[in-house]
């Protein structure tokens, strides 16, 4: 068995647990970070409040994973692809996704995935751990093309039981792929607990089945983390192949707005997690640091509010696609026999027809 | 003296899991989430605490898995009934439901073989996330070797699922999740079981004959209704085992009425409705008095949730359909 | 001047491959075996040693990883043509295949797209190993978003695999290995493409319609041959693109001959088969002055290579099946 | 990265490299050991002959895999469960599977895998890596029954790289299942080097993503395998869970009589590995030991080769299935719809009906 040292450099409290990196010194990084994560916890807030008022479906909380996203997306290129799994809002709002465009998705509208400022990051993948392969194909067109850029993509503690995780490794071992897997592990799936997804002792051990490297990194901490992911996008375009990153962190919430966690785990234990969140833990340090205090903080929790009220009105004063759409984007060009279906639900869906609904 | 209990489409199918649990050491549950948390919709909560960890198993999240566990496990004599977590997960275990589960009996002339269940709710309409919503109970159809039960009601599924597991062959069976809580029948816990293989005949009529499975059956009969107000009779066939196909139940129905509407959730492009409106064409060509009626999805994605409405078909598409089928002359 | 190639199928899937990519840089092979091998049928044979190593890449041995890196890849820009050994080892791609190969323009609204093509041999007939004689075609017909072709010859490999490969979306692309060698045309090796989306008419005639596929076009043209001596003129249909399927091809000719066989190797029950019969018999039922027949294989596991030839349909059958329809009155 | 030892006692001229087990001072087992390898070659050359006369279908050789095969035959109690993948003949010939059955099998003919002297064991796969799983599920039923009995299954190195392998070392890890994986890592998946598989250090690294104990074994040195085979079978009869053995063998056939390995590897390669092959390992041993001689060795070329053409004659002889049989397996009972196509089944292979065949 192997055993990494876990990458730490901030104790729960914020508190530095060893020489910081250079970068630290300067607010610049950090301030960009805080202002992100609290902007995720706010759009999670929102969002869960949006679906328990109907106005939004089944949500997926980031609740104690903020670190993980907000680094990741700051610490990769625009050049570079993201190929994300459900739980990386954070991520791609970082990365362009537009805030009301991201309500959308969960309001269940193909147009969430759609936004141009996506570029060619991957929409959400909700068939668990696909998107470790596709993130290896994307690397491989950025490798044929000796392109220096690199490929990032994220999954759960519950995806790297499933066999694509584990192909994907794989290949861009063989290969040498410039992709950087990020495993967020919270703990749970569902109601799985990590011991029971595998015997590995961590799961940056599943690395050494592909022969790469992998390490452990605290992911409650975001300096643990953008060192961590930024020198893996280093290797990646050096051309020195792919990274594992198992980020440490906890889920904080429950599974999705569908789930009641209680039924499966203690308060204790989610308790106890509460005292290692990230952004109390960055908020401290840079308390500690001299670059945040109570009137910034209050200043950032308004900016970020309003931002998110407008998205949220935006998203609420969008109207539903035309229901034409079911079609023309099937194919690049609709083959006849998508016609008729096609003039079919358009009459459907008319005053008169059977699927008329008022006000769409 | 057994109990009634009033149950609805979900407790149908935890009350003959636990049923037949009960009587049969050799049963065991697997799937992801359905120990302590009961499963995401419930169907077998409770069972962990009465039959536990070794007969109720939380497994990591791999349906490849699940699948292939399963297939050696009801090799040596246990009765695994896995759960996929939606049917729209189902894919990384077909290999495992083709290539092994629908033919070791097979393969082996008999020597081993797979009695075991896989059950996965299927079908859209509870405004779930993408993938939650698919209705691709066709390409199991297709399939040799296996067979494939869609309960219709609390009576149904509770017959058919207890039917399903003693079968000593393998059974997909597709729970449609769209009405797992829309309604309640009483319910005795006799541990009587429904035969696989044969269709209901949920309705009698001489003008027409309607034939649906699933979720839809639920439109099909609201059709029926609203229809006979109107003088029509609608015969209406709940498929119930899409494979084997009982197709003389359907042919002698065609044979009486002269007319078929077949209606589905699934898209209609080689939807099960094609095999049925096949074989009625092949076989009873001169008994219909006008064209084959599909009322089908559409062929296309299952939209995200805000408009799946508009893919799935409703009680006045069947409506619609009824009426130009009887028009035609 | 572009030179004439005398080829079989198996050599014509080659030329267009090589034509294609000394045009396109972009196209990129991978798959298990085509490399220094060539694929185990010879199919992608010299291909490593004119384009490199970047171009045409041996993969580890995982079909799901295939379908996943050349969905990734044709996200980008790239255009991988993929090849799964057999179509039996199809099924762990097919979550791949299905959830996002399919839907990636869909759930993107556009942004972005799949254009790939998964090749694979299928079919039963030359005494190969379980699991190398499937034809499971319908499982892929039956998914929207995808577009699947057979050819059937060596001109119509080589013209519709230069359109699968210009094709803006994924294609499955599915190569009937029993007539891989066993004819040679003259091929120009000109870059012209056949349209998918289209049959092909092999044969005029006006009293009855054949519709097949694949290889079996090959005894489908052997019985129309031998029903004209006895002055039967049958039409012969060669679907090609299963997926999205012409119908009104079919639909004219069955106006025209009011009599319609299908023949395919796959089992009878869901095959495509089944859709063609329920599209004619709800379109054109009037047409119709006889049952549609299918002349198909049987609902039952391909046997075997001890007994696969009493599974799959034979010119014998397909006279008989034709003799049957005429003699219905 | 992890490096295991590769175990090996006796070297490729048959001498021994470390003190031997006790059990090599007396000849039994040795001699049984070697009867079957050399009966395994015996078979493997007739099946060929039998492919290339037209008289068999597609054959996968087991030359050079003779050590790995026998040694877990004869390993295994007849309470275990052997789940296969192709290439081992061997193995299920002594777990009683009857040797001209196995030529059936090759023959194409599905009563090849239900002799009755095979019980639980599973028949061949060729879907690659799908009996790991089925071997857990195996080992799921010996657990939950408490029963002191083990299940092993045997795949390829080319075989690792699928998903199912990697779930399947997964599962066992976390249930502690009484299951042995063993790599056969003949170096090659057809045309594919195992470089090119995995950038793994070793195929046993692959049991430290799963938590489990993975260990390198000469696959050429029966001794080495039997101790290997023993000791992980006695873990798993103790309830201490799997054990994962990568044997290092080589092909030394083409992959199967449908190939020609020397459109992609080279003849020194191939040279070099014949003389690491086990068999004569084997017998320079016991000549060494004396528990061999020319004489024995002329004996018991002869007993076997009469034994596996009495075999091959008796495979021949066998008359075909009846056509019915394509629809009596299916399902334990005849579904209505197919009563009518096993009728005209049955109808059209008789004389004059359209498959009729002559002398079948
Ligand atoms: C292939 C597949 N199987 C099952 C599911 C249902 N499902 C959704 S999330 C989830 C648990 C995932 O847990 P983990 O990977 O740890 O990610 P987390 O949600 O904790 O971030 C499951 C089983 C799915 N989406 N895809
Ligand atoms: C799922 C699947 N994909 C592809 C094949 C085709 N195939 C048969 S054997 C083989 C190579 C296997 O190599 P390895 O696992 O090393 O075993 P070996 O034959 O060398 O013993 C391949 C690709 C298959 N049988 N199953
Ligand atoms: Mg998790
Ligand atoms: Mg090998």
């Amino acid at each position: 068995m192997t055993t990494h040292n876990i990458l730490q450099y901030l104790d729960p409290e914020g508190t530095p647990t060893q020489t910081l990196p250079q970068w630290c010194s300067s607010p610049d990084w950090l301030l960009r970070c805080y202002h992100y994560m609290v902007l995720a916890r706010q759009f999670d807030t929102k969002a869960i409040a949006l679906q328990r008022t109907g106005q939004m479906g089944t949500y997926a909380s980031l609740l104690g994973s903020e670190a993980i996203d907000v680094s990741v997306g700051l610490s990769m290129s625009s050049e570079d692809v993201l190929v994300p799994y459900y739980r990386n809002h954070a991520c791609q709002i970082i990365r362009g996704m537009p805030i009301d465009e991201a309500f959308l998705y969960w309001g269940g509208d193909e147009r969430g995935n759609a936004s141009a400022a996506m570029q060619k990051d991957f929409p959400n993948a909700v068939p668990i751990a696909t998107q470790s392969l596709h993130a290896c194909g994307v690397a491989t067109a950025m490798k044929v093309r000796n392109q220096k850029r690199a490929t990032i993509t994220l999954i759960g503690d519950g995806g790297t039981s499933k066999g694509d995780f584990m192909e994907a490794l794989n290949i861009a071992g063989v290969w040498q792929l410039p992709v950087v897997f990020i495993i967020n592990n919270n703990q749970w799936a569902i109601s799985v607990p990590r011991k029971i997804q595998t015997a590995a002792t961590q799961l940056a051990d599943k690395a050494v089945a592909a022969g790469i490297p992998g390490m452990q990194v605290d992911g409650n901490d975001v300096i643990a983390m953008r060192e961590a992911v930024d020198s893996a996008l280093q290797r990646a375009y050096e051309g020195k192949g792919p990274t594992l990153i198992e980020a440490v962190s906890y889920r904080l919430s429950d599974h999705t707005t569908a789930d009641d966690a209680t039924r499966y785990r203690s308060n204790d234990e989610l308790k106890e997690a509460w005292e290692r969140e990230p952004i109390k833990r960055l908020r401290n340090f840079m308390v500690l640091s001299q670059f945040w205090d109570e009137n910034k903080e209050q200043a950032l929790l308004q900016e970020i509010n309003q931002l998110i009220q407008q998205a949220a009105d935006d998203y609420l004063t969008r109207g539903i696609q035309p229901v034409e759409s079911m079609f023309d984007y099937l194919y690049a060009e609709l083959p006849d026999h998508l016609i008729e279906q096609r003039d079919w639900a358009i009459v459907r869906a008319m005053k008169g027809g059977s699927h008329y609904q008022e006000g769409e | 003296m057994t109990m009634k209990h009033s149950v609805c489409l979900l407790e149908a199918v935890n009350l003959a899991l636990a049923s037949e649990m009960r009587k049969d050491e050799d049963i065991v549950l697997l799937g992801e989430d359905i120990g302590v948390n009961g499963g995401v919709f419930r169907a077998t909560a409770n069972l962990r605490d009465e039959f536990g960890l070794k007969r109720v198993m939380d497994t990591p999240l791999a349906e490849s898995m699940i699948a292939g566990l399963s297939i050696g496990m009801s090799t040596q004599g246990l009765k695994p009934i896995a759960e996929i977590q939606f049917m729209g997960f189902i894919f990384p275990a077909l290999e495992h439901i083709i290539c092994h589960a629908a033919r070791m009996r097979n393969r082996t002339r008999g020597r081993l073989s797979c009695p075991l269940v896989i059950r996965a709710p299927f079908g859209g309409g509870i405004h779930a996330p993408e993938h939650h919503s698919e209705s691709t109970e066709a390409l199991l159809a297709h399939i040799p070797g296996l067979k494939v039960v869609i309960p219709s009601s609390p009576t149904r599924a509770y017959g058919l699922l207890l039917g399903a597991i003693r079968d000593p062959d393998p059974v997909i069976f597709l729970e449609p999740k769209r009405i797992y809580r829309s309604v309640h029948q009483e319910i005795e816990d006799n541990g009587e079981a429904l035969p696989l293989g044969r269709c209901f005949t949920l309705r009698e009529g001489k003008d027409i004959t309607l034939v649906s499975w699933g979720a839809m059956i639920t439109e099909t009969l609201s059709a029926a209704e609203l229809l006979s107000e109107q003088g029509i009779q609608c015969e209406v066939i709940d498929v119930a085992s899409i494979s084997p196909l009982d197709t003389e139940t359907i042919l002698a129905s065609v044979r009486k009425t002269g007319r078929l509407v077949i209606i589905h959730e699934a898209s209609k492009n080689l939807g099960l409705g094609a095999e049925i409106a096949a074989t009625v064409a092949e076989k009873s060509l001169l008994d219909l008095q006008a064209p084959i009626a599909r009322v089908a999805g559409y062929d296309t994605v299952m939209p995200y949730f805000r408009m799946e409405n508009h893919f799935m078909p409703n009680t006045q598409d069947i409506i619609d359909s009824v009426n130009q089928t009887l028009e035609f002359v």
